[in-house]
């Protein structure tokens, strides 16, 4: 797909949101204010915008316990989110659900609190949006540790023997909390999986947001065509520890970090644009302003909002 | 009435819903042709084409991809060939299927509508790993509903309701019953949840027998009426929702009760449905009256016939508990 | 006696356990170093290198290799991050780990020395995927042994007897207990299964506890001595093996009791234990007492606290019982 | 390995062998003479005698469902056998375990009912050989149907990521019952899976014993010289119906079952060894005989012999 200048703002845009809103809640949850857990996603901003910005809303996006940036680009309510993370009554489950969130109106799928319990929900998706024809198609994303997880396989052969619509998009931050994936994987890359599903299979810059669209898409037009499904991963890196609150021990260097960090997607992504000439700092600075206005409003609400009844605890177990 | 067996009544009630409605789907181990393990879905993929179909061996991908498929607007009817591997996809039915509404629907009013069909049960010499009835864990398992038919009539009646229910279904289905005859109305009915069968009247002891259990208890009953006993064989049809009420009006007739169980006793659904009826008239301020239960003895299932028989409930079993109610 | 916490009671259990027996070996997910997501085998890979190993992140491997690895001459003790993921590996516990002995090692003298370890518990807000406690489901399982510790103390000595027991233990450690100290002896020392802990004695009401839920009973137990109302709280330790008889004296003297779990009430273990007791009383002949049960509502466990805290049990819910079976 | 003459007999003889105790007991549950299941192998012997002649008694051996020649050929006894599917005292588990047998003593691994649980528990008996230090190895068998399972994922990975002694033989058979593998598996073939666990996968006509013996056993050096697992495909074919007492139904024609039949391993097998002159049919013949009376002289025995008292049932669930 070919990109305009609005097509790369907005993708700028949806990356510097996703970090201001996982800025915020990891903000709030040093505060003490979030009740649960949280994983920030700071690092994984371009995969997030990549993979989601031109989805159809109709389509289905399967997000992972990192997946801030990405449902938010994908259309998930920030409002209902922050809330749902606080467990307020606005929140998507009413509070009941937390940290995982699901917006069938805006096609994100139920994020399960199994890592690798994607795959047999983006299968599904997939399956439902074949045989419903309407031309919808998924994206899954998932981890170098969901990659290890026994249902990748079941799953990604089912795509591929039914040739369903799924782009599975691996995040690969080299680490399942403090494992490396190098001790967890047998294959070099994990793009090699493809191989054993009859499927396309691509390695991609993670910290580049254009590259990840361009490759994202591209896949998402193959599956759009009925030409089945690929395998994406996205080299990238999380550079906060696996969950907030925890403390950094030596599982990984100083160095690797710092190393990483210089690779953040939004400033480099930043520096093209300036590069390019698609946009002055002014007006870069001015998405910044807009959305840390955004972000404040729906922080203040949230912390506002109220909690659930008691009685909620007790309610939709079934549909009557 | 035409008389039929239950696997042609399973197989009209499939057909049924799949002319019905477009978005019913079947998928799973050998369900094409003449349709897999028990030949349920015996022609259907001719008539029908991918929408019966044949997965891979993959149990976490039948039914995980029937919460996904269920999500995003089928109505999967998948079948495991035995319920012995529920425990392969016990993820996909308890922390997912089970819980997907009220971790994720209530603001998307998320409906999943979806029946996991299995054979169930011993007796057969199937040794360990293809003989169980596993639906305690289920009933422990808040989010899912529970069904269990006994008779071809049932089945059907059954299946339909359970087919356009907009929750998640667990249907079971026994061994023994699959060639059993009944009489099935041709034109189409629904039989609702929540409505236990009184299989026999009887005064002086309540039977509540589930599954393949209920033929039992009806020949322990045959067997005591000899003898003079009456027994009241309930069989409760569905265990979620489960209908308490019929069985409270027969035990404030009889005043003693059995509860009947294929499944491994300890930890299990005759505990959980005394235990209710103790509840209730604690509640209700009367004393309690005699209970027993039987069940499967706490080993795993032997292959060797004698020994199974030696393990699993029997009508010589259900007569002894009924005896001790009765003292 | 230095006083510690119960990570580190069950620290020290583990390491003395590999330093006793070469054969046995660590693995699960994230253990090296620092010690995975609870910290418990912090330190151990450093001084047992490869003894002490990070599995790949998946549930199926870790458990089902475990059960080969014993089968073939390892001591596995190996680790779930969450007993919610227990589901992952059903297969591998139920149909598999529970049933080898008898399936396959009745000539062979087969023997399956397997410690899984795992946490579990709610009241922390993690949603209801990594807040349940499971047991019910294992103790309808026979083939497999129950432990639960739930005092530093306790911790070390049941690990080191689960570790040097040749048959599949489960270990359930709570959340809640991982932080909480108590005195703990320098000195090797094992306690047995099957001895109920009488962490309480009283003259009213016996309560059996399970768990996290024996700090809730002895909450209670202070709150109603406070109205002159004494409870006996029992804590089982080992729900398999079962220590019965501490149970039922207990009751001879009460003359009541309420029992007490963390997981869903239907279909759970306070069902199954009061059952027990009704038939042993029956079986006596004597007169079935007030008996009442403490459990998790029938819901997934939500994640806002306070909803958490209206499912799960509490303190003032085990008085609201005890006062029941006081009429 | 280099086969001597003797080899090559031995090799014919385990063929023969575990033909015979097949079509014994195939005829026995025709009779009526066996309560459970029945699934005959005939056609996979040239796969059975393979794999498993030349193992080490310590060396372990996870068979399927249809592993008789297989487990013959490692050792497993053949009256303890027989006696467990008649349900009799005197088998491997007193007649409580049934179809599935296994045999610590002679290394054959726990063969599960749930098809694809062999791969978790050839993953820890190759753990534990590799931890044990005695230079054992694992070798495990599965079907094209077995090969759809979660499990094969995990477990191979874990065996790639561990270096684990283990060689992973698949029989495709081209049906997991009436599934046919090319509506299962996306890959092309299954020996492609090797690829993701950066381990050798090579396709063996899984018909010519002599090509199956070649190849495992130097996978089976591979593996206990500490280089790590491999993956072999067999082509091979069931002669029979998935389970005995089952019809055959369109889901194969008769002629494919008819070309197939024509490269019945152990006819192949013969041809050549009278070809090359190793034996004379006279030699062939007279082990046919020697067979023909030890089967019949087992299946008298084991028809005579006792079924297991009651009490047996609630034994053996915990060592004591
Ligand atoms: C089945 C399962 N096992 C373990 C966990 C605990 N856990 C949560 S996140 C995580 C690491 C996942 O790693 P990866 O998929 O690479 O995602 P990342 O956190 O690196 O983004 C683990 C082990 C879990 N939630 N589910
Ligand atoms: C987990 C599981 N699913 C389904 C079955 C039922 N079943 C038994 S054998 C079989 C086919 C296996 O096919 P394959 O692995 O190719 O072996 P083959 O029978 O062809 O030798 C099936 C589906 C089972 N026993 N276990
Ligand atoms: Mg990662
Ligand atoms: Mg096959």
């Amino acid at each position: 797909m070919k990109l305009t200048h609005e097509d790369k703002i907005l993708l700028y845009r949806n990356m510097l949101r996703g970090r201001k809103y996982d800025e915020a809640l990891t903000k709030m949850f040093n505060k003490g204010q979030v009740p649960g857990m949280w994983h920030s996603g700071i690092g994984h901003e371009a995969v997030g915008a990549g993979v989601a910005t031109f989805l159809r809303q109709d389509d289905w996006l399967e997000v992972t316990h990192r997946g801030i940036t990405h449902g938010l680009a994908k259309g998930l309510d920030a409002r209902m989110w922050l809330a749902e993370h606080l467990g307020r009554v606005g929140g998507y489950a009413k509070g009941k659900g937390g940290h995982h969130c699901a917006d069938r109106e805006h096609g994100i799928l139920i994020g399960g609190g199994t890592i690798g319990s994607c795959f047999p929900i983006a299968a599904g998706a997939g399956l439902a949006a074949k045989r419903l024809g309407k031309d919808q198609i998924v994206v899954c994303l998932f981890g170098d540790g969901a990659a290890q997880r026994a249902t990748l396989h079941s799953c990604m052969n089912l795509a591929g023997v039914w040739n369903l619509p799924i782009v599975w998009v691996c995040e690969n931050n080299l680490y399942s909390i403090t494992t490396h994936v190098k001790n967890a994987i047998a294959a070099e890359n994990i793009a090699d999986l493809a191989h054993s599903y009859n499927m396309p299979g691509e390695i991609v810059d993670g910290q580049d947001v254009l590259m990840v669209t361009e490759v994202v898409m591209d896949a998402v037009e193959r599956a759009r065509n009925g030409k089945g499904p690929s395998l994406i991963e996205c080299k990238t890196y999380r550079f906060r520890e696996h969950g907030e609150g925890e403390i950094p021990t030596p599982y990984r260097t100083r160095e690797e970090v710092k190393e990483w960090k210089k690779r953040d997607p939004i400033k480099l992504f930043r520096y093209l644009l300036l590069d390019e000439g698609v946009v002055t700092e002014e007006d870069l600075n001015a998405i910044g302003t807009k959305l840390d206005k955004e972000v404040a409003e729906t922080v203040d609400w949230a912390i506002e909002s109220p909690m659930p009844a008691l009685e909620e605890a007790f309610t939709d177990i079934y549909v009557e | 009435m035409p008389e039929i067996n239950m696997r042609q009544a399973l197989n009209q009630a499939l057909r049924e819903e799949l002319l019905h409605d477009p978005t019913v789907h079947i998928w799973g181990e050998n369900v094409e042709g003449v349709g897999g393990g028990f030949l349920i879905t015996m022609g259907l993929s001719n008539e029908f084409g991918e929408r019966v179909k044949d997965s891979p061996l993959a149990e976490t991908a039948i039914v995980g991809a029937a919460v996904g498929a269920a999500y995003c607007g089928l109505r999967p009817v998948v079948e495991l060939m035995f319920a012995d591997f529920t425990y392969i996809c016990m993820d996909e039915i308890v922390n997912k299927m089970a819980k997907v509404r009220y971790s994720f629907g209530a603001y998307n009013d998320v409906k999943l509508p979806i029946v996991v069909r299995m054979k169930v049960g011993g007796y057969f010499a199937q040794s360990s790993e293809h003989s169980q009835t596993p639906l305690a864990h289920f009933m422990h398992t808040p989010g899912l509903k529970l069904v269990f038919p006994t008779t071809p009539y049932e089945a059907k009646g059954l299946l339909k309701t359970a087919i356009r229910d907009d929750n998640p279904v667990l249907f079971f289905e026994h061994i023994i019953h699959f060639a059993a005859k009944g009489e099935v109305p041709e034109e189409e009915y629904f039989i609702p949840f929540e409505e236990a069968n009184i299989r026999r009247e009887g005064s002086d002891v309540t039977v509540v027998a589930i599954g393949y259990m209920v033929d039992l208890a009806l020949e322990a009953a045959e067997e005591l009426a000899k003898e003079g006993v009456s027994l009241e064989v309930i069989d409760p049809r569905t265990l979620e929702p489960l209908d308490m009420d019929t069985i409270m009006g027969s035990i404030e007739k009889t005043g003693r009760v059995v509860v009947v169980d294929e499944d491994v006793t300890r930890c299990g659904i005759p505990a959980e449905i005394l235990m209710q009826i103790f509840e209730q008239l604690t509640e209700a301020g009367k004393t309690p009256v005699p209970m027993a239960r039987v069940g499967a003895a706490n080993t795993p299932i032997p292959y060797s016939p004698e020994l199974e028989k030696a393990v699993l409930p029997s009508a010589d079993k259900i007569i002894e508990a009924v005896k001790k109610v009765l003292v």
